[in-house]
């Protein structure tokens, strides 16, 4: 195996770092979930080149095309896009509500407000 | 993701979702390309969009770096570097993925059900229940997001639930006919 | 944005070839990449676009949100029912063969029926989604004002 | 004998739990209440002294209610040492209700439906353990027994109350689940059962150095027999109404602690099997400490009840030593122990609580010349003392002789003088209060206001005191009803 | 219909069901209609369980396609029991819902119930699967239901947790799905009896390492294990009572199902903790929450967070039982996720009763409230029994075979430190006793009257159904070790 065989992976696994610090280290929750978001795509970034083949082509059959790749791997990313936008959904609209209750969607700031016993 | 300006953030990301699209059409996911596309690039972006129309802009700016997120993240990371050394080389055409179910779908599917994109047959016949499963995520998705939408705004709404005094025993009586 | 007269005309040409595509990729899904999701995003685009021109209001004429609601719970019974249809005709849940005579038709009619029912899901939340945050910036302004006029967000 | 009914013993055990209920929900009507308890405490009363007559004549009496896991079951079985227990408890409690009426009602004190309700559970949570037929059942109703005890001994609702419960509580849930719990499961562990079985069922499945360390974790886990330094929740439960203290602080609670101990001793264990663990002398050593010290604290204390309180932690080592003594004799007199001591620890706290009844008086300094006022109570005090200092005319002379023979037969002379130094203390701090009672003139400017407490007080500590007497002629039946367990006639 | 035709139906119930459910009008015609659904989804599942015990696993592929090119569903006694008991939990929460849900929900209640729906049939849906892939969907329409579930709560901090969950929700499916991206990278499989095949060869794998840490972590978020749980707290004490008394017996109980799948049937149970030291790892982790949970606990004045955190503790027990890796430590894993489902039901009901009287969860608003409303906190207290472990209550049960299982591997000191924290359960159980009887009610406090039937009765239900399952243990014992066997394959035992 070389090395080059290793870039793509790697080059996937920094972008799903990048994602999955902004998930846990920032404040503000619509970044949270960009973050979110940009972690999944780099998840369904690497399935999806666990299906290639080099030298293949889309899993549509035609005429002269003789390597086609793995289409199983496209099925499964499909489905958790679909799964990854409907979690946006929720989150972003959770994050209006929070906007509206607290007046402001810094998850830094709420902590305080959060901890202190209701009494 | 060093901007502050949450739009700016957005389109960036935006950017972001249409270059990864462009990554899956290289990959020979084709259908997945045009997701993404429709997804990343249109509908989050929107939404995105509608939530800094209610909220503030800019983010405030953070402090310092957060090590612990960090250390967790790199700890992750290694976790990963570490996978990959073992995994499959990228696109060779005897990986594991090419040689146990993945075929079957290539060489069967026209002949099961005469449809040749193997993506909709995969999607929609062989693993429908996955599928099934993924409209019922946008459901419930919809459901949620009515839920949580489709009240009207409040601004009072409590820090502490009913901090007012108990009301009378007579009120009480009302309230468990209705 | 409505009264911009070149943004209404490129939307004139444009919306009803947005929807166009949207169906094509609907129903195409089986030759082509694309199928009942895409096709629903991009219908529901074509929507939003129209609703970003016009006004949600209009939008809300074109279709409301009880149809959005009850056409999204629609589409995901119709995918489960279809599933029940093999179930009642002898197969497996979700078994496309007992659905007609010939294999490849039965199949195909399955996929096209079940992807359908996605793409009425997806394209019915997409809108209905987008609605209610569109819709809940006035509102909250308007429950605002309600409460004390000085606040705005 | 046999006229009486012959229930099984769960229903006997579920009696006081049915009353229980019934007074719980005759709240706010004193007179239902009262009427509840004295049926409760007679259909208590009838149903074990019917038991006995069946058991007497050579039934075997065993019943498993519900097996919970395989070999683990909520069972009963009767024993000599357990009827014992039950005979006693159901005795003194029909002799305690007109006792705790007249006190309560006398004393102004409210939440009668909750008091006697409890009251009632902790009868029948004794019960339970005496018929109890395995260690789970017994640990079960060992537990009902604490946890139903707490509301007794917080019924003031002051601080001090809440206080003194909670010491009482803790001390009691913690040596038992720390303690106690583990030893059970062990004991599970290591031989599969945990029935009680004449000549014990440890012997031949754990080696001498576990064995030690269970008795230890059982006899330190029974809190309620108070061996030292776990005995600090008896005088903390003195904050409770006399009637709580009487009949569960000198009867129910503490001689379920001992009786527990006795029971371990035999049908765990095994007496041949206890010689020969290292932790016997050390248990027995603690507990002979524990004997002594706490005669030397009860002539400091000059609280009555206090007082009292410090026998009683007294007293119960003397149980617990002739457990550990693993001699026949010592075993036999433990059992009497626990029948004569309890006749005459409740009717010292009868008296205690007549005498605070009647003249608000509580320490021992103020008694002078109480007896010509309260002649019979001072009578029956008198009583109560000779029976747990041991002398004649009354029942506890038996148990000590046993006890001490006992002690002498297997050798222990340390353990012999103990016993005869700590009965020289008894003297010293039981017959001063009577003493002072009869023979010192009233203070002066004492106004003679006062006089006999309330008739539902005097009769039934007059019965308790003339129980000790009897006791003394009667003692041979309860030899011979400890001396079938070693005779291998009983299974 | 045979059984195995009936089967997929327990999670298709619920499913088409919320469709149905979200469309109806009204209140108590939603109700109706989710009742129903959960019943007879409960009904199958009851039928499946003794088949699933007696005849071993049992395979239904969807669409006919044999695995592993399409999807099954796969019974054994493991899950069949885990399905049996979320649609039975279900079905029982749902009878307590109806007053409670009229009093604190808002908007359309056909939704409310919709939500509930796909969450139970998320629950159910990653029980009964046998893909991998599958437990991923399903868990996502469980999680996003859930969210919206929490976010009804009418604090304002039910959205806040609602919110922090979903981020750390998804963080942990995330984790899952890396997780099976690598196996399905090593292996070209998705279906788990097939990667359980092929899993063997691949021992010195670094890929195969990887994956099972992160879908020990993501399943972990979801279990709420010990640094994982922050979430936790928040989530259950804001949530609506009804939702967190659906939750508390449901939702961490199907993450340590799936942990356990994948930890026992996937991944072998040698290679899980011979090759790896997951023994070491998941037991200093139960051991810390164990005691942090149930420390936490005792200082909390919120007695819905303060159960919150015991069940942290409860996770811990049940991991602790994972993590001894024996056929009795199992066998009490699952004993105690049966029954601790049973005992928070009956707690967060009992204190859900308090809400609907008094709008308070809080300590202090408890006090002198047993004379007020004392069936409700009798139900309170015998269920603190339970999760005491006092004998002839469920709880017992399971903390028994938990020590027998720390017995038979020698493990002293864990018993002890079961004692331990059965004692802080005694302490946090005991202080809301001692407010609710032993305590004046507060000066200026408005009489309350006991709670309505409609909410006592299956309250009471399942108290007694914590002391039916404390007595009569033929089932869950039975069940629970042969759900342990199943899992565990033909007899490993292991040092």
């Amino acid at each position: 195996m070389t090395l080059l065989s290793f870039f793509n992976y790697w080059v996937v696994i920094i972008l799903m770092m990048v994602g999955f610090y902004c998930v846990i280290a920032r404040g503000n929750m619509v970044k949270k979930i960009m973050g979110l978001n940009l972690f999944q795509t780099s998840v369904f970034i690497l399935f999806v080149s666990a299906g290639k083949i080099v030298g293949g082509s889309t899993p549509i059959l035609r005429d002269g095309v003789e390597v086609y790749s793995n289409p199983l791997p496209h099925v499964i990313v499909l489905t958790a896009i679909v799964v990854g936008v409907a979690i946006t959904a929720v989150g972003l609209a959770l994050a209006v509500r929070i906007q509206e209750a607290y007046g402001t969607i810094e998850d830094d700031h709420l902590r305080d407000d959060f901890d202190e016993e209701d009494d | 993701m060093r901007v502050r300006d949450l739009f700016a953030a957005g389109m960036l990301f935006a950017i972001y979702s249409l270059v990864s699209a462009g990554l899956f059409t290289v990959l020979d996911a084709g259908d997945v390309a045009l997701t993404e596309a429709a997804v990343g690039a249109g509908l989050s972006t929107i939404l995105v969009l509608a939530v800094l129309t209610l909220a503030r802009r800019y983010e405030h700016p953070v402090g310092s770096h957060n090590w612990l997120a960090l250390s967790v993240v790199l700890v992750t990371g290694a976790l990963l570097v570490y996978a990959t050394l073992d995994l499959p080389e990228f696109g060779a055409a005897d990986n594991p993925a090419q040689v146990h179910v993945g075929p079957f779908y290539i060489e069967n599917s026209y002949r099961d059900m005469g449809v040749p994109n193997m993506v909709a047959a995969v999607l929609a016949s062989y693993r429908s229940i996955d599928t099934m499963g993924e409209a019922f995520v946008i459901f419930a998705a919809a459901l949620a997001v009515f839920a949580l939408l489709s009240v009207r705004p409040r601004r009072d709404m409590p820090g502490v639930r009913r901090r007012h005094p108990p009301r009378s025993a007579a009120s009480k009586g009302e309230e468990d006919e209705a | 944005m409505s009264d911009n007269g070149i943004l209404r005309i490129i939307a004139r040409f444009l919306i009803p070839l947005i929807l166009l595509v949207g169906l094509y990729i609907q129903f195409h899904g089986e030759y082509s990449p694309g199928g009942g999701f895409q096709a629903g995003v991009v219908f529901a685009v074509g929507w939003i676009l129209y609703v970003l021109i016009w006004g949600l209001e209009r939008g809300l004429k074109v279709i409301s949100l009880k149809a959005m609601y009850v056409l999204s719970a629609a589409g995901v019974l119709l995918y489960a029912g279809t599933g029940l249809l093999g179930v009642l005709l002898g197969g497996k849940y979700l078994e496309f063969y007992p659905l007609l005579e010939s294999p490849h038709a039965a199949q195909q009619a399955g996929i096209i029926v079940v992807e359908f029912g996605v793409g009425l899901t997806v394209a019915t939340v997409a809108m209905l989604i987008f609605t209610l945050f569109a819709r809940r910036r006035s509102e909250w302004i308007a429950a605002l004002e309600q409460d004390d006029p000085e606040q705005r967000p | 004998m046999s006229l009486l009914p012959q229930l099984s013993p769960f229903t006997i055990v579920l009696i006081p739990f049915a009353g229980a209920i019934a007074i719980a929900f005759a709240a706010g009507r004193p007179g239902l209440i009262q009427l509840l308890s004295w049926l409760t405490a007679g259909a208590f009363l009838l149903a074990v002294w019917g038991l006995a007559g069946a058991v007497l004549t050579g039934t075997v009496v065993e019943q498993a209610v519900w097996e919970i896991l395989p070999g683990m079951a909520i069972a009963f079985s009767i024993e000599p040492l357990g009827l014992l227990f039950a005979l006693l408890a159901s005795t003194l409690w029909i002799l305690a209700t007109p006792y705790a009426i007249g006190y309560m009602t006398h004393g102004g004190y409210g939440n009668l439906a909750r008091f006697f309700a409890c009251y009632a559970i902790a009868l029948g949570a004794a019960a339970g353990i005496a018929f109890a037929d395995n260690l789970l059942t017994m640990f079960l109703f060992y537990e009902i027994l604490s946890v139903s005890t707490y509301p007794l001994v917080a019924h003031d609702g002051t601080e001090k109350a809440k206080r003194g419960a909670r010491t009482y509580l803790v001390l009691l849930l913690l040596t038992s689940i720390c303690l106690w719990l583990p030893a059970m499961v062990w004991t599970w562990a290591a031989t599969g059962s945990m029935t009680f079985t004449p000549g014990g069922i440890l012997a031949g499945h754990v080696d001498p150095v576990a064995g030690s360390i269970l008795l230890i974790l059982f006899l330190f886990g029974t809190g309620k027999a108070a061996l030292m330094p776990f005995h600090r929740w008896l005088p903390s439960a003195m904050v409770a109404p006399t009637p709580v203290s009487a009949l569960l602080h000198a009867v129910a609670v503490v001689k379920a602690g001992v009786f527990v101990a006795l029971k371990l001793a035999i049908y765990i264990f095994g007496l041949d099997y206890l010689k020969t663990l290292w932790s016997t002398d050390f248990v027995l050593y603690v507990a002979a400490f524990t004997m002594l010290t706490a005669s030397l604290v009860a002539m400091h204390q000059d609280n009555l009840k206090a007082r009292l309180a410090y026998s009683t932690v007294s007293q119960l080592s003397y149980i617990v030593v002739g457990a550990m003594l693993a001699s026949q004799l010592a075993a036999i007199g433990g059992g009497m122990h626990m029948l004569m001591h309890g006749f005459g620890k409740i009717t010292l706290f009868f008296c205690a609580g007549a005498i605070y009844l009647a003249s608000k008086k509580t320490l021992v300094s103020e008694l002078d010349g109480l007896g010509r006022k309260m002649p019979i109570t001072m009578t029956a005090f008198l009583l109560g003392a000779l029976c747990v200092i041991g002398l004649p005319p009354t029942g506890g002379l038996w148990s000590k002789w046993h006890l001490v023979s006992g002690a002498f037969d297997s050798g222990h002379g340390l353990i012999l003088a103990a016993y005869l130094a700590s009965t020289l203390l008894n003297i010293v701090y039981l017959l001063p209060p009577v003493l002072r009672a009869f023979l010192k003139p009233l203070p002066e400017g004492e106004s003679a206001g006062f006089k006999e407490a309330p008739w539902l007080c005097v009769i039934p500590l007059s019965l308790t005191a003339l129980g000790t007497i009897m006791l003394f002629f009667a003692a041979q039946g309860g030899y011979n009803l400890m001396a079938v367990i070693f005779d291998g006639g009983w299974n | 219909m045979n059984l195995l035709a009936l089967m997929p139906f327990i999670v298709l119930i619920p499913l088409i069901a919320s469709g149905v459910v979200a469309l109806l009008p009204g209140r108590t015609l939603p109700w109706v209609a989710t009742l129903l659904a959960a019943l007879a989804s409960a009904v199958i599942a009851a039928l499946v369980l003794p088949e699933a015990i007696g005849q071993g696993p049992m395979s239904y592929p969807f669409g006919n396609w044999p695995p592993p090119i399409g999807i099954e569903y796969r019974v054994d006694a493991a899950n069949a029991f885990v399905a049996l008991l979320v649609a039975g939990m279900a079905a029982i929460t749902l009878l307590w819902a109806p007053k409670s849900v009229a009093a604190e929900i808002e908007g359309r209640h056909g939704t409310f119930y919709a939500l509930f729906l796909l969450a139970l049939a998320g629950l159910l849906g990653i029980t009964l699967t046998g893909d991998a892939f599958n437990v991923f969907v399903f868990l996502e329409i469980s999680s996003l239901a859930t969210y919206a579930l929490i976010a009804y709560g009418q604090d304002r901090r039910a959205l806040l947790a609602a919110f922090r969950y979903l981020i750390m929700g998804t963080v942990g499916a995330t984790f899952l799905l890396i997780g099976i991206a690598f196996l399905y990278m090593v292996t070209g499989t998705l279906n788990m009896a097939d990667l359980a095949e092929r899993l063997p060869e691949l021992r010195d794998n670094n890929a195969v390492r990887a994956a099972l840490a992160f879908i020990i972590v993501g399943m972990g978020l979801k279990l709420a294990l010990l640094p994982l749980h922050l979430w936790l707290p928040n989530a259950y004490a804001y949530a609506p009572n009804f939702v967190t008394a659906f939750l508390a017996g449901t939702a961490t109980k199907v993450a340590l199902y799936v942990m356990l799948r994948f930890v026992f049937t996937v991944f072998a149970p040698d290679y899980s903790f011979v090759v790896l030291p997951l023994s070491t790892v998941l037991m200093v982790l139960a051991v810390a929450g164990m005691f942090a949970g149930s420390w936490v606990a005792m200082f909390q004045i919120h007695l819905k967070r303060m159960l919150a955190y015991s069940s942290v503790a409860q996770v811990g027990y049940m991991v602790l039982g994972v993590s001894l890796a024996t056929l009795t430590g199992l066998t009490a894993a699952f004993l105690h996720l049966f029954n601790h489902a049973l005992i928070k039901t009956a707690l967060f009901m009992a204190i859900g009763c308090v809400m609907y009287r008094t709008g308070s969860a809080k300590l202090d608003d408890l006090r002198g409230l047993g004379r007020e409303m004392p069936w409700t906190l009798t139900a309170f207290a015998l269920a603190g029994l339970s999760i005491i472990g006092v004998p002839t209550t469920a709880g017992f049960i399971s903390k028994w075979y938990l020590v027998l299982a720390s017995v038979e591997v020698g493990a002293w000191w864990l018993v002890a430190l079961i004692v331990i924290t059965s004692l802080m359960a005694v302490y946090y159980i005991w202080r809301v006793i001692e407010a609710a009887w032993f305590s004046p009610r507060p000066q200026g406090a408005v009489a309350v009257q006991e709670a309505p039937l409609a909410l006592l009765l299956p309250t009471w239900l399942v108290v007694g159904l914590n002391f039916y399952f404390g007595l009569d243990t033929r089932l869950t014992v039975g069940a629970s070790t042969a759900a342990a066997e199943a899992l565990l394959g033909a007899g490993v035992a292991l040092p």
